[in-house]
């Protein structure tokens, strides 16, 4: 890790879910990079293939490794870290990353935290970047399975601006550890799109602060007001619950872990979604551009919100953990 | 519908259909996807509504004076329907027929009626408008653009923005201060300016929803002959609500809702989907949210056919067929799952239109605003 | 029919869904029968049976039995009537009444529409006005049953403020015209309960428009105005599918009435809930009152949209429709 | 929860549920359904709370010093949901030891804490609050009930509304304009009056939501002891809101929500529910939104633990909070249909609650303005 971590103990408190000095800097030093590296015009061009350099360039800074037996970090480490990711709205398998270095082994896992490898998660044939990915892994409800492809994938063009492929695949095996692979994902993928959507909010409420109609700022008035504040708590609950799974998944506690991340991935697919949608009724025409401040991140929110395995999944976890394990 | 359209209009129907099928080409569906800003649909629009004039339905609804049939509201609904469910193959010549002509019939010179009713109904005549500046939105009291006499024209200064269809467009229908010292409504006239007048240039702001969908326009010191005035100069604001009663109507947003919808059902049939009952759920509120705002447009149509005045029906009618467009792209989205991933798929169109629906048509916020105070009683908003 | 019915013919034209002077005869007498008879303060006090004489009062205005040949009106002349007793909340089993005199014979069907017979339309064992009913019919999604009590019903108080009755029943005989009649009931349910919706609206929004908070008046703020605006919009579409619903029916359309029928169902019971809740939301604590101007009303939407058979068997329909017959 | 709980907060869990076990009556639930307004509940809550006082827990987070033993925020947290949860049997009194007790500790005289403090440690004294008036609702600004220094006692003229709990209460934490000139905040105090004062009427006023849940209170020349003045005169806008600060963590809804929805799951899979899509998307969602406002509400706990300023985080806990009473009680209805038609069941009693909360709670529009304004920076609404 190449973080300035200060030695602080984490303070002996039940559900402190605020973020250790650690943690903090990982988000710190994110969210700088992308400041200084990787921009909102470095964003709206990124459509397409992943961006190798600033991959790589990311990799560099030791945070797609944080969940590697050497990055000594845990998943809350890596929610620090996507929090700011997906605030900056970087592009790439951000999530599929941290996955894959959660259930693969060396010397596999290394390359893939240092960013030479690209992962590939999907199902039903619809692949991520699949042109660009060395590893392949398909998941569903209950596993994360290595597969290759059968045949060389056909480019599609997405929703999101990314490039992904359809290709039929071959299973090889899978992967131990799959529950524990898919809190990972799950809970990072509910911090990613809870931080895309609270930039969106912040945006919007920044735009609608001093953005004036009928001689008034129109953040004044209640109808657009109030659903920015319904979107914000939505999406800082999501956030939250994201963080707890994350606690939960670092202390062992399974069936928490598990618990929360379905709950935050569901929290925060229903909470990017709608952010979405107000914050483009906030900016009003503005927001149908395609260079405007709303469509680069609402398209890869609907994109995300959607990816396998969806939000159904995790809604029948939940469901399941009401009614198999004690609901605490 | 089995009951409540008059013979002959559901006959009208069945020739409009017949119609579509005949004049639009195989790549009709590749050719809308673009939208009716595009170059392709732009082009296309000309040949479309030509045929449409050349059997007389292009502006059957207008006056006989004018060219019409003085055909009923109910039968210009049923083209409005079956138009807008396919992709709108008028192109931005909805409005020539809509709106534009009748303003021009009304408040037109003899010379401006000679100039412009016969070529909007022969079709091939493309109008644009361009109400809405950076710094007015909805709210047209903040209206800069200038116009001020200068013997014979007027020069015109400022910017118009989110302006559609103007790069392949003729004539825009252009809202100007012309008394500088004016405030909000007053002051205000309205141009019928020809698009390539010196000093007019056009840049595409590139959208969400489709190609030339969005323009910012600038005008500096562009002259625009005094004989473009329409109606009274100062008097414009009367001539743009004038003109957008005929609109009241609006665009027949259900009628493609529900044709989408009824394409989502056959999905959700042919994969099975319909053993769950979720779906069954989704799809049925959808039908019912595309029969209600049916339902409520009819009913301003009908007033319209009566000869009443505008009322707030018309208000409800809006936020009606918008909650249609959202509604329905949403299922659309949550149905394909993955599919709706693909660009240029049915499901990001979808994706496009649930996300901007509502402001496209002019904020909903607006039209809730109205309602309550012209229908429910609450203070004015 | 003892209204003064002016004989002027319906306008020719298609869609014309505004009342004819026929039935706005229908729905005047109505409103004012109530407004002189039955006004708020009894709807209040009416809680538990069916207060037998302003229900034989309402018989006695020919208004129950629009429907019987003898009252040679159609369903579009029962939605009028059923406007008018939405709108003033008028207790008993309306819809059920209609319902009836479509599906039953002489002479029990002159009974009904005279008022001496009460109707029990219910379903799962537990039924309306059990112990006043003379008639007890069963209903589902596609059937209209004619049953009778294997034992006395026990009494039941039910939410909405009505005394019903559990019991198990001997099934007689599936009536004929099932299909008419259920398009009857759903419409008129539709009707009822637009109309309760839009009378707690428009007391709300005169409640809004009055009341004072902060200086001004509430219905100032749009987080006030914006619900009760798009709770009137949704609940005026409900009316207006049902009105449409009842001239196909009257038409003898069937599949289209069908059809509408279930929409107006759908959206009623769905707009007349979040009317209730909207409503209450605006009156606050007045409107938590047993006294006060909203729950004798809300109680009564939630008990009329869950009446069965419910909302979810009308979006049965409405799927089927799409999927089976031409969707238009 | 497995985990977060320090091991004494999980263990006091334990002993406060086996308390529940030992002294709820077996028709706990029948006395519960009546509401904490209820005569029943009323004279329960005072042997519960004696029961709770003499394990010494009923004030355990209050400084030693006034017959607490410091407990934490967390261990105060434990004690709150099971409460909740269970229906809460100290009735009234969580407003004695959540706040009214706190606010007496730091702007009480030392008679008012040697008269009060005792007898609410102790648990057999109930108070009600006195804020709302027919004509101030959320906003105390029009507050006009009159309090005149006539010698040793203040003379109270004026009406309060929605007062819960009044009629078997000892005392009323009540709001009065001592200085008639001044307005909105300015010139307001707070006094620790007597119930029974002479001049006092109590009416109480049905309610949807249980027994002698709301009454109007009316002052008649009321004569109240001056020494009955709560702080500074004038300054009672402060005791409020310095009182209400230890009210910032609010109810513990959700956990009534989410033992609401845990009992809801049991029905559905009793009953085979869960092959329907539909319940298990509902019952996941319901599970989110209680999960998430338990979490944002640890947050503001965790503050408050840390003595941190009150943040806009209580704020969104509320808003929270309110959300998953609404989303479980209207869950409640849906999956129990005619069930929950019969008056007093679980499923009428789910009906109450969704139709009022947010009402009861202080408007939730009232938090979304402060959630715009304070969390996201939006003008001040």
């Amino acid at each position: 890790m190449s973080f300035d971590v200060s030695s602080d103990p984490p303070v002996d408190l039940p559900f402190d879910l605020a973020f250790d000095p650690g943690q903090q800097a990982i988000a710190d030093a994110v969210a700088r990079f992308c400041a200084d590296r990787f921009d909102d015009d470095a964003v709206k061009q990124s459509t397409g293939a992943v961006p190798r350099d600033a991959w790589q360039e990311l990799a560099g800074l030791g945070v797609l490794g944080v969940l590697t037996p050497e990055g000594e970090g845990g998943l809350l480490e890596a929610v620090a870290a996507m929090e700011a990711l997906g605030r900056a709205v970087f592009p790439g398998p951000l999530a599929a990353t941290f996955l894959a270095t959660r259930v693969l082994a060396d010397p596999e896992r290394s390359r893939v935290a240092g960013g030479s490898v690209l992962v590939s998660v999907g199902s039903a044939g619809l692949w991520p970047f699949a042109e660009q990915a060395g590893v392949v892994l398909e998941i569903d409800d209950e596993s994360v399975r290595r597969v290759h492809f059968a045949s060389a994938p056909t480019p599609v063009d997405t929703l999101g601006g990314e490039t992904w492929g359809r290709a039929p695949v071959v299973r090889d095996a899978d992967l131990p550890d799959a529950a524990a692979g898919l809190v990972v994902y799950r809970t990072l993928l509910a911090a990613q799109l809870a931080a895309m959507g609270r930039r969106l909010v912040d945006d919007a409420s920044a735009h609608a602060a001093v953005r004036k109609q009928f001689g008034r700022p129109i953040g004044d008035f209640q109808a657009v007001a109030h659903p920015l504040a319904d979107c914000a708590m939505r999406l800082d609950a999501a956030a939250t619950l994201a963080r707890a799974a994350a606690c939960y998944r670092d202390a062992g506690a399974d069936a928490p872990s598990r618990r929360y991340a379905a709950a935050a991935h569901v929290s925060a697919c229903q909470a990017g979604l709608d952010a979405a949608h107000v914050c483009h009724q906030v900016f009003g025409a503005v927001g149908i551009t395609l260079e405007g401040p709303v469509f680069h991140v609402s398209r890869r929110i609907r994109q995300l919100a959607s990816t396998a395995p969806g939000p159904d999944a995790s809604r029948r976890v939940l469901t399941s953990c009401m009614n198999g394990e004690a609901a605490q | 519908m089995e009951f409540g359209w008059a013979d002959e209009d559901a006959r009208h129907r069945d020739e409009i259909l017949g119609f579509l099928d005949e004049v639009l080409p195989g790549d009709w569906e590749a050719i809308s996807k673009h939208g009716p800003g595009s170059d392709q649909q732009a082009a296309f629009s000309r040949t479309f509504c030509g045929e449409m004039a050349a059997r007389g339905w292009l502006t059957q609804h207008w006056p006989e004076a004018f060219g019409g049939r003085d055909a009923s509201p109910w039968r210009h609904a049923v083209v409005g329907e079956e138009m807008w469910a396919i992709g709108e193959p008028r192109g931005a010549q909805y409005m020539n027929v809509n709106w534009i002509g009748p303003a021009i019939m009304h408040f037109g010179s003899d010379a401006q009626k000679a100039e412009h009713l016969p070529r909007i109904s022969s079709g091939d005549v493309l109008w644009c408008q361009g109400f809405s500046e950076p710094e007015a939105g909805s709210d047209l009291a903040g209206l800069r653009t200038l116009a001020i006499r200068d013997g014979d024209d007027y020069v015109v200064n400022g910017t118009k923005i989110w302006t559609s269809y103007v790069d392949n467009a003729d004539f825009i229908f252009l809202l100007v201060r012309t008394d500088p010292d004016s405030r909000r409504h007053k002051g205000v006239s309205v141009l019928l300016c020809p698009v390539d007048s010196p000093g007019v240039e056009v840049r595409e702001i590139p959208s969400v929803v489709g190609a030339r969908y969005f323009h910012e326009v600038f005008f500096s010191d562009a002259r625009v002959p005094a004989s473009c005035l329409l109606g009274p100069e100062g008097e414009g604001w009367n001539v743009v609500n004038y003109a957008l009663q005929y609109e009241r109507v609006g665009a027949a947003r259900y009628a493609r809702a529900a044709r989408t919808l009824d394409r989502l059902a056959e999905i959700a049939r042919e994969r099975g989907l319909l053993s769950d009952p979720t779906v069954v759920e989704r799809l049925a509120e959808a039908r019912g949210v595309c029969e209600a705002a049916r339902v409520l447009t009819y009913r301003v149509i009908d007033e319209r056919a009566k000869g009443l005045p505008p009322s707030p029906h018309t208000q409800l009618a809006r936020v009606a067929g918008t909650r249609s467009d959202t509604v329905v792209a949403n299922l659309a989205l949550d149905l394909l799952g993955a599919e709706a991933f693909e660009y240029g798929s049915y499901g990001d169109a979808n994706f496009r239109l649930a996300m901007t629906a509502g402001v496209a048509v002019g904020a909903t916020e607006v039209q809730l605003n109205l309602i309550a105070s012209r229908f429910l009683g609450l203070p004015k908003l």
